[in-house]
């Protein structure tokens, strides 16, 4: 990158954007607190810092999303009122939210139309709209079909599709909340080919992120938030990972490795020449066996959209397999209910976390006790036993570190981390046979990603099995004992990370078996 | 007399001359629909309100109240505000009566249409036979037709509608053994759409005459005044409603048992006798509508059979 | 909606902007002030002096014995079918079909005290409660299962079921279960015949119809309040109204859970349709051929009843009261000024929507009013400050 | 019996049930509007009822039956502004706000009945306008060519709303709101215009539904529509939010409804199995849409207030 080369060129213009002394209140929680941030034109910058210290809250304020309390914005030197995100698109602002803001049952092209004034008049104009699309595919290598629904599209195309929404509108700032936390590691090398390639066209970036080394590769300065408070805004070739790892977090993070040696027991989990379709009733689980012992971590490596979430779907019962067979501790599980399944000792925590895991409306402690709520230790003749059920979800709360106002407090309003951790005390509570994890550290900061894998790790050690489905890459090879990659529904290799180079893998996920020998399963 | 004519807009009616020497008496009036639903609420609104100057009483109505709990609340409330005769205008306040009579032993209730003043001092009991009139207007609308096909419709087969339904239908057999006199009930008292409907379907039957019961008549109405078909009329003097197609309604009126209780009331007795108002004691009357061109003929063939029945020469059947 | 909320006011809260103070503690009684004074406007419309018809409301339904106990009773209905739909609408099955499940309990429970009327009064009363709840069960686990095993929408499929109910009442009622003795040819209306004395719920005060009815319904919304919030199923039936998802990956049996809520709503509202025929002064079954004339409307005002309580069934025991002394005031109001009850039904739609209208100013304004208390960053610390991973 | 099969009988029937269906369609398209974008009215019933008053008060005092629908269509336009206001701008619960509007129009039309009619007057019928040329088709020109001009407008209407959802921006604003109005405030498109539009709209449409209503039967009642306001919210459901669904729902409720008055009316159904037979279009809707229901899924947000955070 020429970040120098960039960062030297901000210095003598104007700065395009200048947010100053921003501060937003919520209900108990001080979001923003007298934030100062500023863009200068062609730059990138990024936003740095951990769960909840208020990176999406600033740039909604900016977006005209939230009305700040106090503070002013100016653009290109003017004062400007962002009162809406009409506003902030005149103003050219543009932003790619950490929760796309697409319409599933609009087109491509409808979603891209919608808001902007059409060519002939009250009627859509849905022919010239594609035709932009395709343009601006082929300009920046934003492959998409405008004749899609958003909801065939897998996360990455969902993604293109906000990037052409706002270049279509013309925007000179485009803001991308966590755009990499969602994508596989191609993907994000092809996100940051794009971004590059916007840049160049006279475009600014604010980029937020939780991946030190993907701030570093890709931005031109760093401000790092904390607890809603600016600490620093600094040039990136001026500052190193560790420098910006204790400014996040006020300490250093070690990252958590698995030790090499392991006591592995009987089976845990077995899958046998499993089918399962997928939501459009093509089959996306084919044929896929695999085997989980007690006392190791096995985990699944592949691009997104290789079959991973039908077969923890299909593993936990909530999905019912076409043809194959399922075994937790022993105990056929095939196409049971979800209940009978986590009877037989299956702990999962799903890839959708938000929307399958947690209710947002209830409260914490009836979060934790979602599963076990009629357990005899929680329930005698079906009532409640509060006392009991609030010792333990206090317990609960302390040994994960799960940061929350109280018990009473709605799961709703704790940031994506802490609702991580209130999962793996839910699902670890139990001591289960076997334990199905997928994208255990998606969207979390460093410190809660370490926290969680050393809870992966301690219940290895207590002999559970395992299985961990990630995207990354990285995550995979720092805590598995074994790799077992999935293409197109099925395993097609296995790896050891101790011996296996990244590379190697990630040929493998493309569906290119390694020339190792396959080690066989068991 | 009609008492289509003259309907007082206000709720309580006050005696017109003011010196009297005859004490002013407190009515209160139940009603189960709106007292102007064309039909059985307002016969009896209309009965009360003509009565109010000439018998010198005051009175007040509670309309729209078919729940029994709520219509209950307020006759408890007219009675102890000592109103000195309670109407509960519909069947289903006997149970209601029968408990709060009782109670208010000053206070005269009647209802109706029944024939049961469960043996109390202060409970007067009254009922109509629709068969009667139904009798002579089929007998009529037998005569009438020209495609001796005849449409009745009904709401529910209960009650004063059952009663005038099945009188219509013999009176029509009566005067014409090979009439076809379709019978159907909507399942509702309330229901117009499916009460035109149901006309329709008549209509394309070939049926040129058609009569209803109940106050969701008024679409059948709809259908034979735009199909122009003749319509006979029950409960009330329905000539207005479709001035061409109307032939005649069977006319409820109130009057004579309304005069028969207050007289009653002012003599002393507060309950315990039954009245029931008929074509004999003009209580029922067949009012034709003077714009239809009824044949002279028609029309004396049916004074005959009125004339026959109150004579006691023909009985109407009830089943 | 929260607006009983208020009671609630957290611990440590200091004011905010004193102007979102005041309107979070007076924008419903505005609402309501401004209903009643729209609803004044149509009474001198009518030739009413508003005070006295207003006056004539309130003691109606709230002064002396025999009102309040009146006023009781009415709220029987309301509270039974309000206490099942805070069971139904929390597992977000949105039942419109009281109006249908009380019929079919009426009848059910009618037919029970038909068919074996000498049973002795401590058997046959439970008796005609278990049949009235059995029958609004079924009306209401039809919906219950239809949605959550076919996905048939439920507001469709109550609405229907209330056509159907009705129907289904004027046959039996004109049909196998009509009197057929008792009155005069002339004065068979669709009712049955008295049931027996064995039936009749017991008066619990003499000389007002205030019976054992009153008693039962709240002893059942409580039993509502305990089944939501202190058992696993309530647990159940919470989750599974806030998220489908969640629930059946947590293990629970939606659809069963779902059919389970309906049929609980109904059954509470099959026991108020039981109690209306043996609690009532006539202590017979009787229809005009409509719902409403069975069930006074309860069957919608008891959603109303329910939402005000914001869906807690020990407040609804409270809004049901009040909602009843509208209504019974209403007719008082018509006895004493004449103006026809049917304003009282305008007036209290009036009240519902602008009731409503306020909720969402009031939970902002005192939203708003308790941002203000915020502590800061620090307030999201651990509870016990066991910043294991984060403290330095 | 065989004579119910009579090509005159039937077509009597059929168009008999094209009426019965035309009120349901009126009412239920404009609700059809109202929740795809993401608001339910269930007051369509108070407001038909509103609107049959309005257009009844009118044709009774001028004898114009065009202002009489003019009437209607101004009260239901007028109510809309209300629900809107309710719904959208002050964010209410719709279901208990809809029921509040309900009660509202079931107690002022009769209060206003019993005050301004004392004795109720019918009004002049509506013409049937046979369509030229189209009118002279044998048997389905009876069928479906002679109607009164309300029933052309109703479903002309289906087509019209089609069009509107699907190939206008107008329409996928509507359909944007609906299911993701976070996404479209997100663009500009303004939640709460939209959602007063179809809402304004949709209740415009049930005032009209009303006076139609009115105008097939002649007079005003207490309670004129009889649940038809509430069978009218169903049948959207039943039409899976489109309109060619909601037309088929109306048209399967109208003529099942009008055979089996017809069938009762001809004795084809005894009398004693009236009430029963009465069940059949309830009944046979819902199990219509057991059959099909699996595959719609309602708009996202259907009920649910739209709230910028913040
Ligand atoms: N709409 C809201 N209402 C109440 N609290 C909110 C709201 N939005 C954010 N918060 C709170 O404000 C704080 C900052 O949240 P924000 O989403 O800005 O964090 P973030 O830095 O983007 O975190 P993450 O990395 O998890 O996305 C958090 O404590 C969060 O819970
Ligand atoms: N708690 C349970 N434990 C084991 N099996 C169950 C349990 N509940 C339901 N099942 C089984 O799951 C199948 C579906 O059950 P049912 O029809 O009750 O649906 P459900 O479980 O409520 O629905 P859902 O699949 O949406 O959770 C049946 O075979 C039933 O036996
Ligand atoms: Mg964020
Ligand atoms: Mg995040």
């Amino acid at each position: 990158m020429t970040a120098a080369a960039r960062g030297s060129a901000s210095a003598g213009q104007p700065a395009l954007l200048e947010m100053r002394g921003i501060t937003k209140r919520f209900p108990g929680v001080l979001a923003n607190d007298h934030v100062d941030f500023d863009v200068a034109p062609g730059e990138i910058h990024a936003l740095f810092g951990e769960n909840g210290a208020g990176k999406s809250t600033l740039m909604r304020v900016l977006y005209g999303l939230y009305k700040p309390d106090e503070g002013e914005i100016r653009l290109r030197g003017d004062r400007v009122t962002i009162t809406s995100p009409a506003v902030a698109i005149e103003q050219g602002i543009g932003m790619i939210h950490q929760h796309f803001m697409l319409v599933q049952t609009l087109t491509v092209a409808e979603n891209v139309a919608l808001g902007v004034r059409s060519s002939r008049g009250p009627l859509t104009d849905l022919g010239r709209v594609s035709a932009r699309i395709r343009q601006l595919s082929h300009d920046y290598g934003l492959k998409v079909d405008p004749a899609a629904y958003i909801w065939q599209l897998s996360v990455g195309e969902r993604q293109r599709v906000e990037i052409i929404k706002a270049l279509y509108r013309d925007v000179s700032l485009l803001v991308l909340d966590e755009p990499t936390a969602v994508l596989t590691p191609q993907e994000v090398r092809d996100l940051f080919a794009v971004l590059t390639a916007l840049v160049r066209n006279g475009l600014s970036l604010v980029f937020i992120s939780h991946k030190v080394h993907e701030v570093l590769e890709l931005s031109d300065r760093i401000t790092v938030l904390r607890s809603g408070r600016k600490i620093a805004t600094v040039g990136t070739a001026d500052t190193t990972m560790d420098e910006l790892a204790d400014m996040m977090v006020g300490h250093q993070v070690a990252t958590v490795r698995v030790p090499p040696d392991r006591q592995q027991g009987p089976v845990g989990l077995s899958v046998s020449d499993l089918r399962v379709n997928g939501d459009r009733g093509v089959q996306a689980v084919r044929g896929l066996s695999l085997l989980v012992r007690s006392g190791e971590i096995v985990g699944i490596a592949g691009v997104s959209g290789s079959g991973q979430r039908e077969l923890a779907e299909a593993i936990a019962g909530l999905r019912q397999p076409v043809s194959g067979r399922i075994e937790i501790a022993g105990a056929d599980v095939t196409g049971r209910h979800p209940r009978a399944v986590r009877d037989a000792g299956l702990a999962y925590v799903p890839e959708e976390r938000m929307r399958d895991a947690v209710i947002g409306d209830l409260t914490v402690a009836e979060n934790l006790i979602l599963v076990a709520n009629a357990d005899r230790a929680y329930a005698r003749f079906g009532f409640l036993r509060n006392r009991a059920i609030r010792q333990h979800c206090r317990q609960l709360v302390a040994e994960f570190d799960i940061r929350t106002p109280g018990l009473d407090t709605p799961a709703r309003n704790l940031s994506g981390g802490n609702i991580q951790k209130l999962i793996m005390a839910r699902e670890l509570s139990g001591s289960p046979a076997v334990l199905l994890v997928a994208q255990p550290t998606r969207g979390i900061d460093v410190a809660a990603s370490a926290y969680i894998h050393q809870r992966l790790v301690s219940q290895r050690a207590d002999g559970t099995a395992v299985l961990v489905i990630s995207e990354d890459l990285d995550e995979v090879m720092a805590i598995s004992d074994r790799i077992l990659v999935i293409y197109e529904g099925m395993i097609i290799s296995e790896a050891d990370p101790r011996t296996t180079s990244r590379e190697a893998i990630g040929l493998m996920m493309a569906g290119v078996p390694s020339g190792l020998p396959a080690v066989s399963q068991g | 007399s009609s008492n289509s004519s003259s309907t007082p807009t206000s709720t309580s009616g006050s005696p017109s001359s003011t010196s009297s020497s005859v004490p002013t008496l407190k009515v209160a009036l139940i009603e189960p629909s709106l007292r102007n639903d064309l039909a059985f609420s307002q016969s009896m609104y209309a009965a009360v309100s003509s009565l109010a100057g000439p018998l010198h009483f005051t009175f007040s109505v509670s309309d729209n109240l078919f729940n029994v709990t709520d219509a209950a609340n307020a006759m408890r409330q007219y009675a102890s505000e000592g109103y000195n005769l309670v109407i509960a205008h519909g069947s289903q306040f006997g149970g209601t009566v029968e408990q709060l009579a009782p109670q208010f032993p000053k206070t005269s209730f009647a209802w109706g249409t029944a024939g049961v003043t469960y043996g109390l001092k202060n409970v007067f009991a009254y009922q109509a036979n629709s068969q009667e009139g139904g009798y002579v207007e089929g007998y009529v609308a037998a005569k009438l037709s020209k495609s001796k096909v005849l449409g009745v419709i009904g709401p529910i087969d209960v009650g004063d509608a059952h009663l005038y339904v099945v009188g219509f239908k013999a009176g029509a057999l009566a005067a014409d053994k090979s009439a076809t006199v379709h019978v159907s009930f909507t399942g509702s008292f309330s229901d117009d759409t499916l009460m035109a409907t149901a006309a329709k379907a008549y209509v394309s039957e070939k049926a040129d005459v058609l009569t209803g019961s109940s106050q969701s008549v008024v679409g059948a109405i709809g259908v034979a005044k735009s199909d122009k078909v003749a319509w006979f009329g029950t409960q009330w003097d329905q000539s207005s409603l479709a001035p061409t197609e109307v032939v005649a309604s069977q006319v409820y009126d109130w009057t004579g048992v309304i005069r028969q209780i207050i007289t009653a009331i002012r003599g002393g007795v507060l309950g315990g006798a039954t009245y029931t108002i008929t074509l004999g004691n003009n209580g029922e009357k067949i009012v034709y509508n003077p714009s239809y061109p009824l044949p002279a003929s028609i029309k004396a063939a049916g004074q005959h059979i009125a004339a026959e029945i109150i004579s006691g020469a023909i009985t109407p059947p009830t089943n | 909606m929260n607006w009983l909320k208020l009671v609630h006011w957290p611990r440590g809260a200091r004011l905010g902007d004193p102007r979102d103070l005041l309107l979070s503690w007076f924008a419903l009684p505005a609402a309501a002030i401004v209903a009643l004074l729209i609803g004044a406007a149509l009474m001198l419309a009518f030739g009413t002096n508003p005070l006295t018809g207003y006056h004539a409301m309130l003691t109606g339904a709230f002064t002396g014995t025999y009102a309040l106990t009146s006023t009781a009773v009415k709220a029987v209905p309301l509270l039974l079918v309000g206490a099942g739909i805070c069971i139904a609408f929390r597992a977000n099955m949105l039942n419109i079909g009281g109006e249908g499940q009380i019929a079919m309990g009426g009848l059910a429970g009618t037919a029970t005290a038909l068919a074996v009327p000498g049973l002795p009064a401590i058997l046959l009363v439970p008796l005609v409660l278990l049949a009235g709840a059995a029958g609004g069960a079924i009306w209401g686990a039809i919906p219950g299962a239809f949605k959550a095993y076919f996905n048939v929408n439920e507001i469709l499929t109550t609405i229907m079921l209330n056509l159907v109910a009705v129907q289904f009442m004027n046959y039996m009622l004109a049909g196998p279960m009509v009197a057929h003795s008792g009155y005069a040819v002339g004065g068979l209306i669709p009712q049955t015949r008295l049931l027996s004395p064995n039936s009749w719920l017991p008066t619990l005060i003499g000389g007002t119809q205030l019976h054992l009815g009153v008693l039962i319904a709240v002893l059942l919304a409580v039993a509502v309040y305990v089944l939501l919030w202190r058992t696993s199923i309530g647990f159940r039936i919470r989750s599974v109204g806030l998220s489908r998802d969640a629930s059946r990956y947590a293990g629970m049996s939606v659809r069963r859970t779902m059919t389970l809520a309906m049929t609980l709503a109904g059954a509470l509202s099959g026991i108020a349709g039981a109690m209306l025929v043996i609690g009532s002064i006539s202590h017979r079954m009787v229809t005009d051929g409509t719902l409403t004339g069975f069930t006074g409307n309860a069957g919608f005002n008891g959603i109303v009843v329910a939402l005000f309580a914001d869906l807690q069934p020990l407040w609804t025991i409270v809004t049901s009261f009040l909602f009843a002394g509208l209504l019974v005031g209403g007719t008082s109001m018509q006895v004493v000024t004449g103006v026809p009850a049917d304003l009282v039904t305008a007036i209290n739609g009036l009240v519902v929507v602008l009731v409503v209208s306020v909720g969402y100013l009031r939970r902002r304004a005192r939203a708003r009013a308790l941002a203000v208390v915020t502590a800061g960053p620090d307030a999201r610390a651990a509870p016990h400050g066991a910043r294991k991973g984060a403290t330095a | 019996m065989s004579h119910f099969f009579t090509a005159a009988v039937l077509i009597a029937t059929v168009a008999a049930g094209i009426q019965l269906a035309t009120p349901f369609l009126l009412a239920a398209l404009g609700e059809t509007m109202g929740q795809r974008s993401g608001v339910v009215n269930l007051g369509v019933d108070g407001i038909m009822l509103l609107g049959a008053f309005g257009a009844y008060f009118v044709a009774a005092k001028t004898g114009s039956l065009v202002l009489a629908t003019a009437a209607g269509t101004g009260i239901g336009l007028v109510m809309g502004l209300i629900t809107a206001f309710v719904s959208v701008t002050l964010k209410a619960e719709q279901g208990i706000s809809g029921i509040g509007v309900f009660l509202f129009g079931l107690g002022l039309t009769n209060v206003l009945l019993l005050r301004l009619f004392p004795s109720p007057v019918t009004i002049q019928a509506l013409p049937a306008v046979p369509i030229p040329l189209l009118h002279s088709i044998p048997d389905i020109g009876r069928m479906f060519f002679t109607q009164n001009w309300l029933v052309y407008l109703a479903f002309l209407l289906v087509p019209v709303l089609t069009f509107v959802l699907n190939r206008t921006t107008y329409g996928m604003k509507i359909r944007a709101v609906g299911e993701n109005p976070a996404a479209a405030d997100t663009v500009g498109v303004s939640v709460t215009r939209i959602r007063y539009s179809t809402v304004i709209l949709g209740c415009a449409l049930a005032g009209l539904a009303g006076a139609t209503l009115l105008m097939l039967i002649g007079i005003f009642q207490e309670d004129l529509t009889n649940s038809e306001g509430f069978i009218a919210v169903a049948l959207v459901y039943f039409g899976a939010w489109r309109p060619l669904g909601v037309m088929a729902g109306s048209l399967l409720y109208g003529i099942v409804g009008s055979v089996v008055v017809t069938w009762k009316t001809l004795g084809i159904i005894p009398a004693s199995a009236s009430d029963i037979a009465a069940m059949a279009p309830a009944v046979l809707t819902v199990l219509a849409l057991v059959s099909v229901a699996r595959r719609f899924r309602q708009p996202a947000v259907l009920g649910k207030p739209y709230e910028r955070g913040g």
